[in-house]
């Protein structure tokens, strides 16, 4: 059976023609999809697009920032205002798949790829999702637990509130081959200042469960405290709580919890 | 956090050619009326440049400018048999079948030559610059394709010439293994940097200093290449790659090349290469092979230059930082050894 | 099986073809245009030797629907010499020896070329990023981080 | 950066040449930087079709059925090929120089020995055609205990990977489960070293990797040949490789190959080659077979790996006195290139090191994982690893600098080595010393004086007194690895057939007019 591909002008439509079909996918940059297919994936026999402006958008000017699903790394690290976020931008593969790699794409991207989503979750992003029945926003976290389930949603965007100050996102990726390499770990933290206190934590790790997840232990420990020696360590020696990593060809899930608090430690401290 | 750094050497050789059934490879050099050779093959360039060493062979062994030279590889309907581009047999095999074809082919040449001057073989040199001359008499001169023009047109010669190197094949005393297994043996010894986290067991590469005795540097430019990518591959092999993560439990077979790790162009390191030449007597001009035994060094020379830095020994390939980190963490720690 | 008409730029050409559903740009060149620089090497978007520009944008040819590049420009290394002469970075790559089995060298000349496109005069650790996405296996990316450089300052071989 | 040391052994060449030694342009580079040398995938042919293969699901499995009935009628579908379509569907690589039995298949028929071995091969008018037949292809697999550790494979009641060689180790000489290699007696020599090491290594395997995958295009030429382009790095190894799969005279084929995207001995085993051109055979079109990134990774065969065993003696002085080696290479489920690998080792052995009593047994072991081949390096890469490690440690023992060791232990010329030739030639010592100075590696000045052209023969000469162990005799007159001249009349006959319990139907009988039967790849001919 060959694969059709279907156009659609707006997303809806696209969104009504993924839910009815369940050998229909979605292809945003070509990075999951097509690779599905060059290597014999015959469960995708519709290819559905979409040449909707509103899934190409970026709105990063005001205090809430929204990505289209189908914005690209190169977009955003061509893009200003979000400077903070160069910096998983380009943990993404190289040039070529940040110009073709969407945002909305990485959501679904299983380890040892889906960094930039690990940069989402730590910035508690929302994502706006259009089924069926209609558009509703889902926050990440819960997003990302019903992942398996999603394949027939369309993801329309991603949206977020911009930190108040760029020092207060801190973004790392673990890789053993530089500058383009999987992951072993990615961490990212968003640590909004009160004054002196941190309020509002968030961690999150990549490759530490079997879809990104938050360190909500760390989380506390760094909640209403000074970012100091004595916070980083504490926030350090719980990072591993909660974790689930498994063992892959980057590395077992052995390493993956001994050198979690290590990287967390040196991230925060601002430490090669 | 520490990062430590510390040195480690290793020191090898490497036989050139196989021992099994016999090493055979043949070679086929003829000219064309405009007095330019082809070299008919059917050995392989993987890119380690046998096309371009075969043809500095033919072009020495001719007389001929290398520009006069065409090696034509791979074709079973006109290349003649040849074992194959493996074993680190391409320049010394196909290079002595080559330098055997082309020496044939010189022969009828300078017949031809001699003819059109009206001397003798045994008094005409080349001039490797596509002319032929009368020793001691520049001016008594005939161009290679004047020579050319006249053994097909007017003398009925073919300037074609027939090569073939065998190295037979070497019984082996099943009791004591003794044998022949090859004819001669390249050399090196490497010293290799590194850098070790002891907090993750990450494992940088400094620097790398080098010397690799290769009986002849037939072309430096492609010994270069070798010397370098083999020991980019060295790197890779000590730290890096496997296809069985678990080994010998088959699971987490990477897929890609993302989860298949080699390094990337920001794991490279300097590397400051000598070459030495001490000629083999059955290598085409001394030359040996240096394409197989360049990474070897690489492997151990990391190995030890981790124990130097940290105090632990990995003697399980790929050293991951996972295999430093529980080793350190065995003995209680780093242990850096006297500084290098 | 229903065919798709296709009409783009392929190195300053119009050209027309007709795909299957699901071809990706990589097969469109290689098996519909006959422009085999392109190469396959994993079709995951891990080598990087099917490395094409689309409107002047590094792109992989194996992870792009063809349907997709309808009415844009699409180079490759066969479009990159300027008639008979070879593109800087051609000399560069030959002049420093930065190619053995070859077949890396056409996604390297492309992300290369996209690289000195928009910033001519590269750092080393600009070079690095810009072939990070292209798998060698034989050089050991030292002679090619260097082409890149003796491209970018002039054409001017390392000493 | 290279620097060409020519005031070393300058006496022993002469360096007045024209073309030798001058970095001369590659003659391929001007096709490489315009994407114009012609890999085997860049032939382009008329109504070309797709050949992909249905892989085993399990490590070790005994088939009970396969069915295929849904798959052929598969849309797209040109032919279905099985075990019992390929002509003679029992092969090992080295039969071409005689060297060990034939033990693998080109399609496995009831039983599987690695999970992705090549089951049933499947031609379609398109690569997603193949794929969709696949998907309908029916294999009852009962699987079988697998075994995947080289030590464990040797233990008694261990699985039995490939019945071919039913103690899953290759047989040397028709009676060794090992290559062995004796010289003097190093256990005598370990019971008064003033130190003993023990020590365990492991390589583990490598991918080659090439940005190349293996594969070849196969089609109907004029006459009835077929034309082959072929990323192999052997192309004579193929050719015959194929003439005795297919049954066919070697100048069937006209096989075009020599510019490869990068090979490493990874593409040595002609791994596409024989079903393609089959696939040729049986559609009358163009068919190619190429390996997809993942297949290359798990199912093309690694560099293998291998288990190392060293226990070295070394007195206080420095000087290594008995070396005695246990090495395992991992040959997977088929032979291949291993038992090679296992005779090019112990040659290696004790390294470049003139050790006056050396011991080793190297044996090729059977497991169920991807069948293992040549590599860069091969026999001796990880032996090395396992040899510079050991020589670090007792160094390190005997509180000696570990270059200075070396030079003190390297072979010179006039030496005997273990494998009872004399060293010549030999460079060890100057290449120590090149590197040391290069890496501002200080030397004692005695240590900076030695040379490879010194102090070596003499009493280092000798073949030392070498105890002999019992051994069965032979049970065969040991012509396995006798070339086509060499072979005795006695063993003119073909071997009789050993099929494993589990293979495939025997092979077609030869034509009658070549009289019979033992192939020789040497010289691409069936012999008489």
């Amino acid at each position: 059976m060959p694969v059709t591909v279907k156009t659609f002008g707006s997303s809806g439509e696209a969104a009504a023609a993924l839910s009815a079909d369940r050998n229909a996918r979605y292809l945003g940059g070509g990075t999951l999809v097509m690779r599905a297919l060059n290597e014999g994936d015959i469960s995708i026999s519709t290819i559905v697009r979409a040449s909707d402006h509103a899934m190409t958008r970026i709105e990063a000017t005001g205090a809430r920032i929204t990505l289209g699903a189908g914005v690209t790394y190169a977009r955003i690290l061509a893009e200003r205002d979000l400077a903070f976020l160069h910096s998983p931008a380009r943990s993404i593969g190289g040039p070529a798949v940040r110009n073709m790699g969407t945002v909305g794409g990485n959501l679904f991207a299983p380890n040892p790829y889906g960094d930039f989503t690990v940069a989402m979750l730590a910035l508690d992003a929302v994502v706006s999702v259009q089924g069926g029945l209609g558009s509703r926003e889902v926050p990440i976290e819960e997003f990302l637990q019903s992942r398996d389930r999603q394949t027939g949603t369309l993801v329309l965007a991603i949206s977020f509130a911009k930190p108040g100050s760029p020092d207060a996102f801190h973004y790392r990726k673990i890789a053993r081959i530089k500058p383009k390499g999987g992951a072993v770990i990615t961490l990212a933290a968003h640590l909004p200042m009160n004054g002196s206190r941190i309020v509002g934590a968030r961690v999150a790790l990549g490759s530490m469960a079997p879809t990104p997840i938050r360190a909500r232990a760390a989380e506390r420990a760094l909640e209403g405290r000074s970012l100091d020696a004595s916070t980083i360590n504490a926030a350090a020696a719980v990072a591993v709580e909660g974790t689930t990593p498994g063992d892959n060809a980057l590395a077992s899930a052995w390493y993956r919890r001994e050198i979690v608090g290590v990287h967390l430690k040196r991230l925060l401290s601002g430490q090669e | 956090m520490t990062r430590h750094r510390g040195r480690g050497i290793a020191s090898v050789n490497y036989p050139i050619g196989m021992n099994l059934g016999g090493d055979p490879s043949q070679a086929l050099v003829h000219s064309n009326p405009s007095g330019k050779f082809t070299v008919a093959l059917s050995s392989i360039d993987l890119g380690q440049g046998m096309k371009s060493v075969t043809r500095q062979i033919c072009a020495e062994t001719l007389g001929v400018p290398v520009e006069d030279v065409y090696v034509d590889t791979a074709d079973s309907d006109t290349g003649p048999h040849c074992m194959g581009s493996f074993a680190s047999r391409g320049t010394h095999r196909v290079g002595n079948a080559v330098m055997a074809a082309a020496r044939e082919a010189r022969g009828v040449m300078m017949e031809a030559a001699a003819e059109e001057l009206e001397v003798n073989a045994a008094d005409l040199e080349t001039d490797g610059r596509g002319n032929i001359h009368v020793k001691g008499a520049p001016h008594r001169s005939i161009s290679t394709k004047d020579v050319a023009i006249a053994a097909q047109f007017k003398q009925g010669k073919t300037i074609s010439g027939r090569g073939i190197f065998l190295v037979p094949l070497s019984d082996v005393d099943p009791e004591t293994g003794e044998m022949s297994p090859a004819t001669c043996y390249a050399h090196a010894c490497l010293v290799a940097e590194v850098e070790v986290d002891d907090e993750t067991g990450e494992v940088d590469m400094v620097r790398m200093d080098s010397a690799y005795e290769l009986g002849r540097a037939l072309n430096p430019r492609l010994v270069e290449q070798q010397l370098v990518g083999g020991a980019w591959m060295g790197v890779s092999h000590a730290l890096y790659e496997t296809p069985e993560p678990y080994y010998p439990d088959p699971v987490h077979g990477p897929r890609d090349f993302v989860e298949y790790l080699m390094p990337g162009p920001g794991d490279i390191c300097p590397h400051d290469i000598a070459v030495l030449e001490r000629p083999a007597p059955d290598g085409p001009f001394g030359a040996k092979g240096p394409g197989e035994m360049c990474a070897n060094p690489v492997l151990p020379a990391v190995a030890n230059a981790i124990f130097n830095a940290v105090g632990v020994r990995i003697d399980d390939l790929p050293i991951t930082p996972e295999k430093v980190l529980r080793a350190i963490k065995a003995q209680g720690g780093a242990r850096p050894q006297a500084r290098r | 099986m229903a065919k798709t008409p296709l009409q783009f730029r392929h190195n300053g050409r119009d050209v027309a073809i007709f795909v299957d559903g699901g071809t990706n740009l990589l097969v469109a060149l290689r098996e519909l245009i006959g422009d085999m620089t392109p190469k396959f090497g994993c079709g995951q978007g891990g080598c990087g030797t099917c490395s094409v520009l689309i409107d002047g944008e590094l792109h992989l040819s194996c992870l792009t629907l063809a349907e997709t590049v309808a009415g844009r420009s699409i180079e490759t290394l066969d479009g990159i010499k300027d008639g008979p002469n070879l593109h800087p970075l051609q000399r560069a790559f030959a002049d420093n020896f930065a190619a053995q089995c070859g077949y890396c060298t056409p996604g390297m000349l492309m992300a290369a070329k996209a690289l000195l496109d928009r910033n001519p005069q590269p750092s080393r650790a600009e070079v690095i990023e810009a072939i990070s996405g292209n798998i060698c296996r034989c050089t050991g990316y030292e002679p090619i981080i260097n082409a890149v450089l003796a491209a970018a300052s002039g054409g001017r071989a390392r000493a | 950066m290279l620097e060409l040391r020519k005031d070393i052994f300058a006496d022993e060449r002469d360096d007045n040449l024209k073309e030798i030694g001058k970095g001369t342009q590659r003659q391929d580079m001007l096709g490489h930087v315009t994407g114009t040398s012609p890999y085997f995938d860049d032939h382009k042919l008329q109504g070309m079709l797709h050949l992909k293969v249905v892989r085993s699901a399990h490590s070790h499995a005994r088939l009970r059925r396969i069915d295929t009935s849904e798959a052929e009628r598969s849309q797209g579908v040109r032919r279905i090929i099985r075990g019992s379509d390929v002509p003679r569907n029992l092969n090992t690589l080295l039969s071409l120089i005689n060297f060990g039995k034939d033990d693998e298949p080109s399609l496995a028929v009831d039983k599987v020995r690695y999970k992705g071995e090549p089951i049933v091969a499947i031609v379609a008018d398109s690569p997603r055609e193949a794929y969709e037949a696949i998907a309908k292809v029916k294999i009852d697999y009962e699987p079988l205990p697998a075994v995947f550790d080289v030590e464990d494979a040797l233990k008694p009641g261990a699985p039995v990977v490939n019945e071919v060689y039913p103690r899953n180790t290759f047989t040397y000489y028709e009676t060794y489960d090992r290559q062995q290699l004796r010289f003097g007696d190093a256990d005598r020599a370990l019971a008064s070293a003033d130190h003993v090491l023990e020590q365990r290594y492991q390589m583990s395997p490598i991918e080659h990797a090439p940005t190349e995958t293996n594969g070849s295009i196969a089609a109907p030429d004029t006459n009835g040949r077929y034309i082959v382009y072929t990323s192999t790095q052997a192309l004579f190894f193929s050719v015959d490789t194929c003439a005795k799969i297919l049954d066919v005279p070697s100048n069937t084929f006209h096989f075009i190959g020599g510019t490869v995207g990068g090979g490493f001995g990874g593409k040595v085993d002609t791994l596409t080659e024989p079903l393609c051109i089959l696939g040729a055979m049986l559609t009358g079109k163009p068919v190619r077979y190429v390996f997809g990134r993942e297949e290359e990774m798990q199912y093309g065969p690694p560099r293998g790996a291998e288990r190392i065993y060293i226990k070295d003696g070394v007195m206080r002085d420095g000087r290594v006195v008995a070396r005695k080696i246990r090495a395992y290479f991992d040959s997977g489920a088929y032979t291949r290139l291993s038992s090679y690998a296992a005779v090019k080792c112990a040659a290696h052995l004790p390294g470049p090191y003139t050790i006056p009593n050396v011991h080793g047994d190297v044996y090729c072991v059977f497991t169920n994982r991807t069948p293992a081949t040549a590599m860069r390096g091969f026999g001796v890469t990880a032996m090395d690893f396992a040899i510079e490690c050991q020589m670090d440690k007792l160094a390190h023992l005997v509180g000696m600098d570990p270059m200075e060791f070396r030079i003190l232990n390297a072979y010179r010329d006039g030496d005997m080595k273990a494998h009872r030739r004399e060293a010549k030639n030999t460079a060890l010592i100057e290449c120590v010393q090149v590197a040391a100075e290069k890496a501002k590696w200080p030397l004692r000045e005695e240590f900076r004086r030695m040379s490879s052209r010194k102090d070596g023969g003499g009493i280092r000469a000798a073949v030392p007194l070498t105890p002999r162990e019992p051994h069965a005799p032979p049970v065969a007159p040991a012509q396995q690895r006798t070339t086509y001249d060499r072979a005795p009349a006695a063993t003119r006959e073909p071997p009789p057939p050993q099929p494993p319990p589990s293979s495939p139907p025997p092979p077609r009988p030869t034509a009658p007019s070549h009289g019979a039967t033992r192939f020789s790849s040497v010289f691409g001919t069936r012999r008489r």
